[in-house]
C-alpha cells in the first residue's frame, strides 16, 4: 500500500494526544484543589518543608529547555542543523540535570522519613499525608513525562544527525517539541502548587 | 490534502518569551513570599495562567497555526475547569 | 460517486500479502481485518461474560446456596461488569464496524494511522491479559464489582493490582482507537464530503472519540492512584488517611458516566444508518441529529453525579446532577422521534436488520425511561443500588448496545463477509432473543421497587418468584443468542453471495464490492450528494 | 414486610410514590404512544402497499416542537423527584437520635441511653435520626419499605431520618456492596407504639435476662451474636474470614508484628489485645484492616464473658 505523508495528520494526532494527558493531569488536579480546599491549613504548612530555591530553579531549568526545544525547530526551518543538534543538545541535559535535582530532592525527603507509609508520616496529620501524597505522586508522574520526552527527544536529535530530519520533513521534531512544552506547562502549575501556596 | 505553511518564529521571538516567563516566575516567587493570606494562591495560579498561556501561544505556536488547534487547547482547558466547578458544588455545600 | 460491482482487485479476505495464516491477520495493518480481529475477540468475551451472567441467574433462581459460593459469585459479577463494559461494549460498535466501516463510509482507504491501529488492539489484547491474569494470579480473583469503590478495593484480599491496570490499560487502547478515528475524519474524508454531508455513523463516531479522549485518562490517572494507593500506602482515597472515598466516586464516574455514551452513541449511528435504508428515505433532520450527537457527547461529562445520589454529597450537587441528568435525555428524544418520522411516508422493506432496529428503539426507550426514573432525586433515593439499576442498564446496555450490535451485524454482514444469511433463522433468533431478554430482565425492576438490592448472593423470600420468571428469561435468552450466532457463522461460510448494495443503501460503503478489496476505492470517489439521498429513485 | 396500602409505613413512601409514578406514568404513555406509532407507520407504509417513499428532508418546526415539549416535561419530572427529596435532607430538631454503626457484616444500634441493640427498634409516629457511622468500608442503611437509603462513608458522620408510621416489623438491609457477606449484611427494624418503645428503652435489663446464666459461655455467645462476629468467624472450625475459634483458646500459633512473625499463645491479653487492636498482630495467612477494633464497643467486663465462651469450644 503506498504510503504518502501527511504531516498535518500527526500533528492533530500528537495535539489529541496531549489533551489526553492534560486531562490525565486534570483528574489529579481536581484531587489536588479537593484536598487542598478540606485541609488548607496542612497543605499550608506541609508547602513549607519543600525547597523554593530547588523548585524555583528546576522551574528555570524547563523554562530554558522549552526555550531551546522551540528555538531547535526554527534552527531546522532554517537548516541550521548543527545548531539545531546543539540546541536539542541542551534540552536533553536540561531535563537530565531536572531529574537529577528531583533525585536529590526526593532523596532528601525520603532521609527525613517523609514518604508514604513511613512512621514519621503516619504520625503527622491526615492533610500532611495527603499533601506527601500527592506531591510524590504528582511529580512522580511529572518525572516519569520528563523521561518519556527525553527519548523523544533523543530519538528526535538521532534522526538529525542521519539526516532523517530536515527542513522539509520535521514533523517528528515538531511533536517532540509539543510534547517537552506540555511537560513544561504541567510544572508550570505544579510548582505553584506545591512550592509557592506557603 | 494540502499541508499546512509553516511559520518560522524567529530565535529573539523565543528568547523574549523565555525572559519574559523567567521573570514571571521569580516575580510568583517574590509574590509569595509576603504573605498576603488567601490572595497568595490566586496571584501564584494567575501567574501560572499567564505562564502557559505564553508557552501555548508561542512556544507551541497556537498564535501561528490553525486555529483549530487553540479551540481544542482552550475547549479542554473550559472542559477541566467545569468538571473542577462542578465538583466543588458538592465540597463547597456539604 | 464512482461504482464497479466487479473489480480485479482481491478481495480483503482473500488478499496475500507478505504474511501466512494467522500471521497474515494479526500483523496485517487493513483497517478492515483489524476489525475482524476486534469483531472474534469481542465475540468471544461476550460469550464468556453471558455465560457468567447465566450462572449468576443459576445462582439467584433460588434463595440460599444453588450452584455456587458467595466468593465466587462476587468475582463472577465483577468479571462479568469488566468482560462486558471494558472488553465488549465499550470497543464494541467502534472498534468492530467503526474500524471496519468508517473509511470505507468517508471514502478513504484506511485510518490515518494504520499502524496505530493494530497497535491498539494488541493493548486491547494486553488488557485482557492482565484481567485474565487478576483470576488466577495471586489472592484470587477480584470481589469489588466492575465499579471498584474504595476503600473496599483496597481492603480485599482479591488480585486488584491486575485488575485495575488491565482496565487501565483498555482505556489506553480506547483512547488511541478514538484518536485515530477523529483524525482520520478530520483529514482523510473524500473530495466533496463536507462535515455535513458525512453519514451519521461517522458522526457518531466522531461524538464517540471525543468522549474516549478526554474522558478515559480520568478514569485511567484514577486507577493509578488505586495502584498508587495499594502498593504504597498513599491514602488517596482511604479514609483512615484522611482520603475520601466519595471523591474516589467523582473521578470513577467523571469517566464512567461519558462511557455509558460511548457504548450508546454509535449504536443510535447504526440505527441512524438502518432506518433510511430500509424506509428508502433520507433521515428526518439530519442536522438535528448530528446536533444531538454532539448534545449527548457534550453534556454527558456533566452529569456523572447521578450514580452517588444516595453517597452524601451536597444538597446543592446532588439537584444540579439530577437537572443535569433530565436535560442529557433531550437529544435522545430528538433522535427517537427523528427516527420515528424517517419511518414516516417511507417505503419499508421488512428486512431482518430493520426488524432488530425495531427491537432496538423499543428497548432503548424502555432504558432510557427507567433512567429518568433513576434521575428523579426521590425516586433514585429507593431505587438505588437494587435490581432496578441492573434492569434499566441491561436494558440500555444489552439491549440498547448490544441489540444494535446485532442490528448493525445483520445489515453489514454482507459486505463484511460477501455473502448472505438465512433471513429465517436470523428472524426466529431475534424472536427468541426478544421474548428472552424481556422475561429476563423485566422482572428485575419489580424485583428492585420491592427493594432487592444488587450484588446479592441471597435474598429474602419475597423475591423469590421475580427471580424464577428471570432466570427462566436467560434460558431463551440463551437460545436465541446460540440460533443468531451460529446462523452468522455458518453462513459467513456456506451463505449464498451477496452482491455489492443488497439492501439499497446509498452511503460509501455500498459502492464497493462485498467484501470489499484491499484498497476499498479503486480511486477515490468525489462526492456530490449527501448520505442519504434518495431522491432519484 | 412490604405493603402499599393503608397508612403507609413511613413519612417519606408518598413522596417517593408520586416522583416515580409521575416518571412511569409520563413514561409509560410516551412508550406506548411511540411504539404505536412505530409499528403503524410500519404497518401503513410497507414496501408492499407503499412502492415509492416521499422525499422529506426533515421539519424544523416539528423539531423545535419536540425538543421544547421533553424538555418541559423533564423538567416536571425533575420538581416532583426533588420535591419529594428536599425533606430528606433537612431532619427536624426533635425525635430520637439512634447512633448506627456499620461494620463487616453487621449492623449494630446505640441508643441515647447507652442500650444497645442488634435490631433497630424506634416508636411510631416520632422522627428518627440515624447516626451512621462506618469503621470500616461503604455501607448503606436501606429501608425498603419507608423508601429511605443512605450510604455510610467511613470517616464521617452523617445523618438519615423518617418517621415511621404503622407498626410491623420491617427489612434493613446494607446497600452498598460490602464484600463477602453483603448479602447477609441486614438487620430487622421494629416500629412499635410509643409506650412498647419507652419500655423497651428503659429497660437496660433486656439482654441480661434473655440468657441463662448457668450455662458456661452462653452470655459471650449472645455479645458475639449481638456484635456480628459470626460473619468472619465460624464455631466449628472452617475458615471464612477470620480464624475459626475452634480449638482457639490455648493454642500457639504464629502471628505478624511490625513484620515479623511472632509466636504467641492464645491468652486472655491476647484475646483482648485481638479485639481491641486486631491490626496489631495478624494471624498469619490472613488479611490485615478487615477486622477493626471495637474498642469502647465492647466493655472489658463483655471480653471476659466472650472468653468464658471461647473456653467452651476447646478441642
Ligand atoms: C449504554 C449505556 C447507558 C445509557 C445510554 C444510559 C442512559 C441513561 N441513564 Fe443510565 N446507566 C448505565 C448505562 C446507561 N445509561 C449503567 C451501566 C448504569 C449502572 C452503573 C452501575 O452502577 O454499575 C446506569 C445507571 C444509571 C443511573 C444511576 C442509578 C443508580 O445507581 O442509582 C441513573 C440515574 O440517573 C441513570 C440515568 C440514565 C439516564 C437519564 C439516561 C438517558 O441518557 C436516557 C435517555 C433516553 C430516553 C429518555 C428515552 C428516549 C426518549 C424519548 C422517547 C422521548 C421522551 C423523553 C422525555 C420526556 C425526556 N443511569
Ligand atoms: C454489555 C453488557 C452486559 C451484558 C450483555 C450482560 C448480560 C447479562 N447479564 Fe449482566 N451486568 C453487566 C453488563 C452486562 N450484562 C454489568 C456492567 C453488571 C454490573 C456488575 C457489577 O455489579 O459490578 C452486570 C450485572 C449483572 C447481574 C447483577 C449481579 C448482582 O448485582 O447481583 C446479573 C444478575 O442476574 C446479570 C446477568 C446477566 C445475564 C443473565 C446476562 C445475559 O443476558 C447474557 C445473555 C447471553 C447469553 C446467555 C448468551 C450465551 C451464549 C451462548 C452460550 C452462546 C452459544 C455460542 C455459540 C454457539 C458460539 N448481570
Ligand atoms: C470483618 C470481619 C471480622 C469481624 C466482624 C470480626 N473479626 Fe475477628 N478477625 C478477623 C480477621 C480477618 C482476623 C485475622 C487477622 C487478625 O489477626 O487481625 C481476626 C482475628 C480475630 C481473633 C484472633 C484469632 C486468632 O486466631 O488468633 C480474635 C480473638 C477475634 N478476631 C475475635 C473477634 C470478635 C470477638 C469479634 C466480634 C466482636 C470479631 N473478631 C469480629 C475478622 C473479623
Ligand atoms: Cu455492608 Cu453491604
Ligand atoms: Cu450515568
Amino acid at each position: 500500500m503506498e504510503t504518502h505523508r501527511d504531516d498535518t495528520a500527526s500533528k492533530i494526532g500528537m495535539w489529541l494526544f496531549l489533551l489526553t494527558e492534560m486531562l490525565l493531569f486534570g483528574g489529579l488536579f481536581i484531587v489536588y484543589s479537593i484536598y487542598r480546599y478540606k485541609n488548607q491549613e496542612a497543605f499550608h504548612q506541609a508547602a513549607h518543608e519543600l525547597d523554593v530555591v530547588v523548585g524555583t530553579v528546576n522551574t528555570a531549568i524547563l523554562l530554558i529547555s522549552s526555550a531551546t526545544v522551540a528555538m531547535s525547530i526554527s534552527a531546522i526551518q532554517l537548516k541550521n542543523k548543527k545548531f539545531a543538534l546543539f540546541l536539542l543538545g541542551t534540552t536533553i541535559v536540561l531535563g537530565l540535570v531536572f531529574l537529577v535535582n528531583k533525585y536529590f530532592e526526593w532523596g532528601i525527603k525520603i532521609q527525613h522519613h517523609i514518604y508514604p507509609g513511613s512512621e514519621v508520616m503516619a504520625q503527622r496529620g491526615q492533610g500532611d499525608i495527603l499533601f506527601f501524597g500527592l506531591y510524590y505522586f504528582m511529580t512522580g508522574l511529572h518525572a516519569l513525562h520528563i523521561i518519556i520526552g527525553l527519548v523523544f527527544i533523543a530519538v528526535v536529535f538521532a534522526r538529525i544527525w542521519n539526516d532523517k530530519i530536515s527542513h522539509d520533513n520535521f514533523a517528528l521534531h515538531e511533536n517532540a517539541g509539543l510534547y517537552w512544552h506540555l511537560v513544561d506547562l504541567i510544572w508550570i502549575f505544579l510548582f505553584p502548587l506545591f512550592y509557592l501556596i506557603t | 490534502m494540502e499541508n499546512e505553511k509553516h511559520h518560522i518564529v524567529s530565535y529573539s521571538t523565543y528568547l523574549l518569551i523565555l525572559a519574559l516567563l523567567l521573570v514571571l516566575t521569580v516575580v510568583s516567587v517574590a509574590v509569595t513570599q509576603i504573605n498576603l493570606g488567601t490572595l497568595t494562591v490566586t496571584i501564584a495560579l494567575f501567574i501560572a495562567g499567564i505562564k502557559s498561556a505564553l508557552v501555548l501561544a508561542i512556544f507551541m505556536h497556537l498564535k501561528f497555526d490553525n486555529k483549530m488547534y487553540a479551540f481544542m487547547a482552550i475547549g479542554v482547558v473550559l472542559l477541566i475547569g467545569i468538571m473542577i466547578f462542578i465538583t466543588f458544588l458538592d465540597y463547597l455545600y456539604r | 460517486m464512482s461504482s464497479h460491482s466487479s473489480s480485479p482487485e482481491p478481495s480483503y479476505i482473500e488478499y496475500q500479502g507478505k504474511y501466512k495464516g494467522i500471521f497474515a491477520w494479526i500483523l496485517s495493518t487493513d483497517h478492515k481485518r483489524i476489525g475482524m480481529l476486534y469483531l472474534y475477540s469481542i465475540m468471544t468475551f461476550f460469550i464468556i461474560g453471558a455465560v457468567l451472567g447465566l450462572l449468576m441467574k443459576f445462582e439467584l433462581i433460588a434463595p440460599g446456596k444453588t450452584v455456587m459460593e458467595p466468593q465466587t459469585y462476587n468475582a463472577f459479577f465483577t468479571l462479568h461488569g469488566i468482560l462486558m463494559i471494558f472488553a465488549v461494549v465499550i470497543p464494541g460498535l467502534p472498534a468492530v464496524f467503526g474500524n471496519f466501516l468508517l473509511p470505507i463510509m468517508i471514502g478513504a482507504k484506511d485510518v490515518a494511522f494504520p499502524r496505530l491501529n493494530l497497535f491498539s488492539w494488541y493493548v486491547y489484547v494486553l488488557g485482557i491479559i492482565l484481567v485474565v491474569i487478576s483470576q488466577f494470579a495471586g489472592e484470587g480473583p477480584p470481589d469489588t464489582g466492575w465499579t471498584f469503590y474504595a476503600p473496599y478495593s483496597f481492603r480485599t484480599a482479591g488480585n486488584m493490582l491486575p485488575a485495575v491496570l488491565g482496565a487501565f490499560v483498555l482505556g489506553f487502547s480506547s483512547i488511541l482507537t478514538g484518536l485515530n478515528f477523529i483524525v482520520t475524519m478530520h483529514r482523510m474524508r473524500a473530495p466533496g464530503m463536507g462535515w455535513f454531508k458525512m453519514p451519521l455513523f461517522p458522526w457518531t463516531l466522531y461524538g464517540t472519540a471525543w468522549i474516549q479522549l478526554l474522558a478515559t485518562p480520568v478514569v485511567g490517572v484514577t486507577l493509578l492512584m488505586v495502584v498508587a494507593e495499594r502498593t504504597l500506602n498513599i491514602g488517596f482515597f482511604d479514609p483512615s488517611l484522611g482520603g475520601d472515598p466519595i471523591l474516589y466516586q467523582h473521578l470513577f464516574w467523571i469517566y464512567s458516566h461519558p462511557a455509558v455514551y460511548i457504548m450508546i452513541l454509535p449504536a443510535m449511528g447504526a440505527i441512524s444508518e438502518i432506518i433510511p435504508t430500509f424506509s428508502r428515505k433520507s433521515i428526518f433532520g439530519y442536522k438535528f441529529m448530528v446536533a444531538s450527537t454532539l448534545a449527548i457527547a457534550f453534556v454527558g461529562y456533566f452529569v456523572w453525579g447521578h450514580h452517588m445520589f444516595t453517597s452524601g454529597m451536597s444538597g446543592t450537587a446532588l439537584y444540579t446532577f439530577s437537572i443535569l441528568t433530565f436535560l442529557v435525555a433531550i437529544p435522545s428524544a430528538i433522535k427517537v422521534f427523528n427516527w420515528i418520522s424517517t419511518m414516516h411516508k417511507g417505503s419499508i422493506d421488512m428486512q431482518t436488520p430493520f426488524y432488530w432496529a425495531m427491537a432496538f428503539i423499543f428497548v432503548f426507550m424502555v432504558g432510557g425511561f427507567t433512567g429518568l426514573v433513576l434521575g428523579s432525586l426521590a425516586a433514585n433515593v429507593h431505587l438505588h443500588n437494587t435490581h432496578f439499576v441492573v434492569a434499566h442498564f441491561h436494558f440500555i446496555v444489552f439491549g440498547g448496545t448490544g441489540f444494535a450490535f446485532f442490528a448493525a451485524m445483520h445489515y453489514w454482514f454482507p459486505k463484511i463477509y460477501g455473502r448472505m444469511y438465512d433471513t429465517r433463522w436470523a428472524n426466529t433468533g431475534l424472536i427468541l432473543f426478544f421474548i428472552g431478554f424481556i422475561t429476563l430482565y423485566m422482572p428485575m425492576f419489580y424485583l428492585g421497587y420491592m427493594g432487592m438490592p444488587r450484588r446479592y448472593y441471597d435474598y429474602d423470600e419475597v423475591f423469590h418468584g421475580g427471580n424464577i420468571i428471570s432466570s427462566m428469561g436467560a434460558w431463551v435468552l440463551i437460545a436465541g443468542v446460540a440460533v443468531i450466532i451460529i446462523n452468522l457463522f455458518r453462513s459467513a461460510k456456506h451463505g449464498p453471495k451477496a452482491v455489492a448494495d443488497p439492501w439499497g443503501g446509498k452511503t460509501l460503503e455500498w459502492t464497493v464490492p462485498s467484501p470489499p478489496p484491499v484498497e476499498n476505492f479503486e480511486e477515490i470517489p468525489t462526492v456530490t450528494k449527501g448520505p442519504y439521498d434518495y431522491s432519484q429513485d | 414486610m412490604y405493603s402499599t396500602t393503608g397508612i403507609e409505613a413511613s413519612n417519606f413512601v408518598s413522596s417517593f410514590d408520586t416522583a416515580f409514578f409521575s416518571v412511569i406514568g409520563i413514561s409509560i404513555l410516551l412508550l406506548v404512544g411511540i411504539t404505536v406509532l412505530m409499528l403503524y407507520f410500519v404497518f401503513k407504509y410497507n414496501r408492499k402497499k407503499n412502492k415509492v417513499a416521499e422525499h422529506i428532508e426533515g421539519n424544523t418546526k416539528l423539531e423545535i416542537i419536540w425538543t421544547i415539549i421533553p424538555t418541559l416535561l423533564a423538567l416536571g419530572m425533575f420538581y416532583f423527584g426533588w420535591a419529594g427529596w428536599h425533606p430528606m435532607k433537612n431532619p427536624p430538631k426533635d425525635g430520637i437520635t439512634i447512633t448506627t454503626i456499620a461494620r463487616m457484616w453487621n449492623f449494630s444500634y446505640l441508643y441515647e441511653n447507652g442500650k444497645q441493640s442488634a435490631e433497630l427498634v424506634v416508636p411510631v409516629g416520632m422522627p428518627v435520626k440515624l447516626k451512621l457511622i462506618s469503621v470500616d468500608v461503604l455501607h448503606s442503611v436501606f429501608i425498603p419499605a419507608f423508601r429511605v437509603k443512605e450510604d455510610i462513608i467511613p470517616g464521617r458522620e452523617k445523618i438519615m431520618w423518617f418517621i415511621p408510621q404503622k407498626a410491623g416489623v420491617y427489612d434493613l438491609y446494607c446497600a452498598e456492596y460490602c464484600g463477602l457477606q453483603h448479602s447477609y449484611m441486614s438487620s430487622d427494624l421494629r416500629a412499635i407504639p410509643q409506650e412498647e418503645f419507652d419500655k423497651w428503652y428503659t429497660d437496660t435489663t433486656a439482654l441480661a435476662s434473655t440468657v441463662d446464666e448457668s450455662v458456661p459461655g452462653a452470655a459471650g455467645f449472645v455479645i458475639m451474636k449481638t456484635q456480628g462476629c459470626n460473619a468472619c468467624h465460624s464455631s466449628d472450625g472452617s475458615k471464612i474470614i477470620g480464624p475459626s475459634y475452634l480449638g482457639l483458646w490455648g493454642k500457639q500459633h504464629i502471628v505478624v508484628r511490625d513484620g515479623q512473625d511472632v509466636l504467641v499463645t492464645v491468652d486472655s491479653a491476647y484475646i483482648r489485645k485481638s479485639i481491641y487492636e486486631p491490626n496489631a498482630e495478624i494471624v498469619k495467612g490472613y488479611q490485615k484492616g478487615l477486622m477493626q477494633s471495637y474498642d469502647k464497643v465492647i466493655s472489658e467486663d463483655d471480653i471476659s464473658k466472650i472468653i468464658d465462651y471461647l473456653k467452651t469450644l476447646e478441642e
